[in-house]
């Protein structure tokens, strides 16, 4: 057990920089895709815990993540671009949802949604055994939205927060909050 | 019109078939989460299915142990975060009968009218993760609408809209005002409107029924064996509710119906869920009525928690089934024993026996019809 | 048109290419748009005006994204599948008559292409599905095929009983039959044949069944085989699966249109024009996605009782009823 | 057979039937809230993650750093320091730092105040690149650039 773990945590520490290097870079056509991408995040259908409902909510009518695109849930891994951590990781589900990171083709992004996939949440306390301690012990991770769970809103701005981290401008206005 | 299915003598009588293993999970859309199924399959039939859980193992039971009473607090609102009020309820109920802790009347009914909000919250949510497994995408956002109001209404008193913690030992942190009621009141008859349509839309639809129809039998007998529980037993005919049964907080001062179907089919499964939404919607509008004023905090609450040592156990009706506490004492700040009796756990353990034999596709559907919450499963 | 022959047919394919691949990019653009109007939300809006850049934006992603033929895949027919399966439905289109002289190629068996080169579309899914070597996709690709083959019978029964009365495979011609506004239509002549309407409806719902659509999609049953059979292809070999499925309503549609609602004639009789023919087309391609936004997916020995237990018989009875007819008149 | 007939009847009706109910959707008003560009209300009661409250005649910062909330706090994020200033009876905070990534928004620490120094936020959209951001909060600093608004 402690093995695994030490392995899965060795694998995290490549991280950062997701895309594949590539000698011959044309700063247009990066642009052009950069743009492709960051307006067309597909998600992985991955709902662990709490947090997946709050995801589902984004979805739906009242919030539709449509409006940016990022509707289009994937089942699959190979067809997803981003990964939305909705929930509590433990350590039993530490290897599947490596494999399915490792599955997911590049370019891809993580987003560690609510309190659990950031941090473990407050399922952390001296001596537990089950949680990892947020998921970018197993790979990168590019955004953190934090909550218990987090509001649609938040997910919303989740995906701005990464539009802006793949083009590197923000397009829409930043909501004030007291 | 259905296939016959293969019984295990009919697949040892026939030339060896080559059967494979499908692995269903720990993602995949069905599961609902992050549960696996060791499918083992002769083409599309399940010759044996084979649940493995532990996926999402939060350790609730062992955090009650190292925590104290006050601290477990946020806990319960997590096991099984559709129905979180239920949870809460079991919970403060557990320590308030261990104290002997009057709650008073206005705090009761406030904690009905939320529990049962939560309830057809709970069955919205499954209404339309289960629709989406049969393949009808649209019925999920339709609910989600609806369960958007229930939730505006629940957050406006609790401040959170899914993991509320929202009731104390002796009452509730705050009280409700006179917004929620009658937004509580509008949402019964918006409800009552919507069912309406749910029914045209999808009970009465062709296909939907002969996907459910005589789909994925559960007897009775199949029920007790395994001690399944809430609507998959009302499903097999049986009109068990523990708010019937034992009753507990007020519900003996309101008039509803259990509603049970003999089938023991996925349409029963489904039937009794959307009738309980009607019901939760009556128990509401009585309570409404029959709000009491008043305080809704008991006075005399010890501001150090300490139950002596004792056992005790409360259960409640939760959205999928008998939810239990049984709490050891030991007469200190922290309990001896937590033990959780969740409903999704008793629930998923028949499906393998349940599934033997189904096509694949109609096992999904049956998985589906259990209203599973993977959390709630592993605790 | 004083183009020769093999130039004019190089810039209709041209022409047909550019059609299927903006049909494609934009009939996904407004299936999400309907879709999200039947669940009252506006679907894409934020990139470009009412979200019209969203199909670029995905086009570029898929383009961009990593493609990877895993290593127990069969290398070979993996990386053929996605273009196999679009080719058949342009070739499709070569046929099909849009107006009076807007067809690629118009010959006498027109009708007889398209049923042949619809059927090749079946083959690439199941390639695709088999090369993956993952058993959600072979589970997939197999309940295609059989799905397919169950339905193509029906679907050529009636059009056989349709010919029967129309005396003719030229489709140019099937709908020159079709001129005079909306009561010369072959759905509404029941005088002609009083099973027309009937033809019509099995016709519709082969075709939803031939384009793999809800509720009969057991090809990309997300709920219960992940993607089906397009669950290892990734970038735009699932881009090309998903093009290809759309070009096939748009056949699909397309020779409905031809068959039963007179191509490019208008329905009040003046004034025929390639508009009709497209407005007729979207409109069946609409019906097509408000049926998949509001029914549940079959199950799949019920597709398959649908087609051999009802369909079948029914088309085969209609035949009987039109030869009877006709040799009794 | 009658039987069988009137039931592929009323199996048609049913189709039809949920195709008028969706059309009759498709025809009304979107529910969506358009989320950068319009908000909704959040209720007075919204849990966000906690702030330190000022005291409104003093305009001083009303935590005691008495301790309680890090004391009851289930999650132990809360870490609170305080020192007597000079001539004063009373201590006064002189950090508060929140681990948010481990809050689970239960409100105990708000409850327990004995002088409502704590007080829920309404920022419900967060997110940042950064894990470091919620981490370790300074609750202090906070109400500090709260005032400078």
């Amino acid at each position: 057990m402690a093995e695994q773990q030490a392995k899965w945590l060795s694998c995290a520490e490549g991280g950062a920089g997701s895309e594949p290097g590539s000698l011959v870079r044309f700063a247009r056509l990066e642009q052009l895709l950069d743009w492709g991408r960051a307006n067309s995040l597909w998600p992985l259908t991955l709902g662990l815990a709490c947090c997946a409902i709050e995801m589902m909510a984004a979805g739906a009518a009242r919030f539709d993540l449509a409006r940016f695109g990022a509707e289009v849930f994937r089942p699959s891994p190979r067809q997803a671009d981003v990964m939305i951590v909705a929930g509590t990781v433990n350590w039993k589900m530490a290897g599947p949802i490596k494999t399915l990171y490792d599955q997911m083709l590049e370019p891809k992004w993580v987003i560690a949604f609510g309190n659990c996939a950031i941090s473990g949440g407050p399922f952390v306390f001296p001596g537990q055994y089950a949680v990892v301690e947020g998921v970018d012990k197993l790979f990168p991770v590019d955004v953190h939205v934090p909550g218990c769970p987090p509001r649609p809103e938040a997910l919303i701005e989740g995906i701005l927060e990464l539009e802006q981290k793949i083009t590197g401008t923000r397009r829409w206005p930043r909501v004030k909050t007291a | 019109m259905s296939p016959g299915h293969p019984t295990d003598s009919s697949v040892s009588a026939a030339a060896p078939r080559e059967t494979f293993v499908l692995n269903v999970g720990p993602q995949h859309p069905a599961t609902h989460g992050v549960l696996r199924l060791k499918l083992t399959m002769d083409g599309e039939y399940v010759l044996h299915a084979e649940p493995v859980i532990g996926y999402a193992h939060r350790m609730h039971e062992k955090m009650g142990e190292n925590r104290t009473y006050v601290q477990f607090l946020p806990n319960p609102s997590r096991i099984d975060y559709l129905s979180a009020m239920h949870y809460m309820h079991a919970y403060v109920c557990v320590v308030e009968r261990a104290l002997g802790i009057e709650v008073p009347p206005r705090a009761e009914y406030i904690r009905v009218i939320t529990s049962e909000l939560n309830r057809i919250a709970s069955h919205l949510v499954w209404f339309g993760a289960f629709l989406l497994d049969l393949g009808a995408f649209t019925p999920l956002l339709y609910a989600f609408d609806d369960r958007e109001k229930i939730l505006d209404l629940l957050e406006a008193v609790t401040g959170s809209r899914l993991t509320y913690c929202y009731y104390r030992f002796g009452g509730l942190c705050n009280d409700v005002d006179e917004q929620f009621i009658e937004g509580t009141r509008a949402f019964v008859k918006h409800m009552r409107g919507r069912l309406g349509m749910y029914h045209k839309l999808v009970t009465e639809n062709l296909i939907l029924r002969k996907r459910l129809e005589g789909i994925g039998v559960i007897s009775a007998e199949l029920c007790r064996k395994y001690g399944a529980t809430g609507p998959v037993l009302r499903g097999s005919g049986v009109p068990c509710d523990v708010r019937k049964l034992e009753p507990y907080s007020v519900y003996p001062e309101f008039e509803f119906d259990v509603p049970h179907f003999a089938e023991g089919d996925c349409m029963a499964r489904y039937k009794v869920r959307m009738e309980e939404i009607a019901q939760s919607l009556r128990i509401i509008e009585q309570a409404i009525a029959k709000l009491p004023p008043g305080p809704v905090m008991a006075e005399k609450v010890p501001r150090v928690i300490k139950p002596p040592p004792g056992d005790y156990y409360f259960a409640v009706e939760a959205a999928r089934g008998r939810f239990a506490i049984r709490l050891v004492s030991d007469g200190t700040e922290v309990p001896y024993r937590l033990k959780l009796r969740t409903p999704s756990f008793s629930n998923l353990a028949l499906f393998g026996e349940a599934a033997r034999g189904l096509l694949m596709q109609d096992a999904l559907a049956l998985l589906g019809s259990l209203d599973l919450v993977i959390p709630d499963v592993d605790r | 048109m004083i183009l020769p022959e093999p130039y004019r047919l190089i810039a209709y394919l041209v022409g047909a290419l550019a059609f299927v691949g903006l049909n494609a990019a934009y009939l996904v653009w407004l299936e999400r748009k309907v879709a999200a109007r039947f669940q009252r939300r506006p679907g894409p809006t934020e990139v470009g005006p009412a979200g019209l850049l969203q199909p670029i934006a995905d086009g570029l992603k898929l383009l961009g994204k990593q493609f990877v033929v895993w290593p127990h895949a069969d290398r070979v027919l993996f990386r053929l599948a996605p273009a196999f399966v679009l080719a058949p439905a342009l070739m499709c289109l070569a046929v099909i008559p849009f107006g009076h002289a807007l067809c690629a190629r118009d010959f006498n068996l027109g009708l007889l292409l398209v049923f042949a080169f619809g059927s090749v579309n079946v083959l690439a899914i199941l390639l695709g599905g088999w090369a993956s070597r993952n058993k959600y996709s072979v589970i997939a690709a197999a309940r295609v095929v059989s799905q397919n083959v169950a339905y193509e019978i029906p679907m050529l029964l009636v059009v056989t009983t349709l010919l029967l009365t129309a005396g003719t495979m030229n489709l140019r011609e099937l709908v020159q039959q079709q001129a005079g506004g909306v009561w010369n239509w072959n759905l509404v002549k029941v005088w002609v044949n009083p099973l027309m309407p009937v033809l019509f409806l099995i016709f519709y719902v082969c075709m939803l069944a031939e384009t793999n659509r809800a509720p009969f999609d057991m090809a990309e049953a997300e709920s219960e085989l992940v993607a089906g059979a397009f669950t290892e292809y990734a970038g735009m070999g699932f881009g090309l699966f998903f093009m290809a499925e759309y070009a096939n309503i748009v056949v699909g549609a397309s020779v409905a249109t031809v068959l039963f609602l007179g191509g490019w004639h208008s329905p009040v009789g003046v004034m025929p024009g390639t508009f009709w023919f497209l407005v007729k087309l979207y409109a069946l391609v609409f019906s097509v996605m408000w049926v998949r936004w509001t029914f549940p997916r079959t199950q799949f020995y019920r597709l398959l009782n649908l087609s051999w237990k009802l369909l079948i018989p029914a088309g085969l009875g209609a035949l009987l009823f039109t030869a009877l007819i006709l040799k009794l008149r | 057979m009658v039987a069988a007939i009137k039931e592929f009847c009323l199996g048609l009706h049913s189709l039809a039937t949920g195709l008028a109910v969706t059309l009759e959707q498709f025809f009304r008003r979107p529910v969506t809230v358009h989320y950068p560009w319009e908000v909704l209300e959040l209720p007075a009661r919204y849990r966000g993650h906690i702030v330190l409250v000022r005291d409104e005649q003093t305009g001083r910062l009303r935590c005691i750093a008495c301790k309680m909330c890090e004391r009851i706090c289930p999650s132990d994020c809360i870490v609170v320091e305080g020192a007597k200033l000079p001539g004063e009876s009373r201590k006064s905070v002189t950090e508060f730092k929140l681990d948010f990534t481990k809050c689970s928004l239960c409100g105990l620490c708000v409850e327990v105040c004995p002088v409502d120094a704590l007080a829920f936020s309404k920022r419900y959209n967060l997110a940042s690149t950064r894990k470091a951001d919620y981490e370790s909060m300074d609750l202090c600093e906070l109400a500090k650039a709260g005032d400078a608004k």
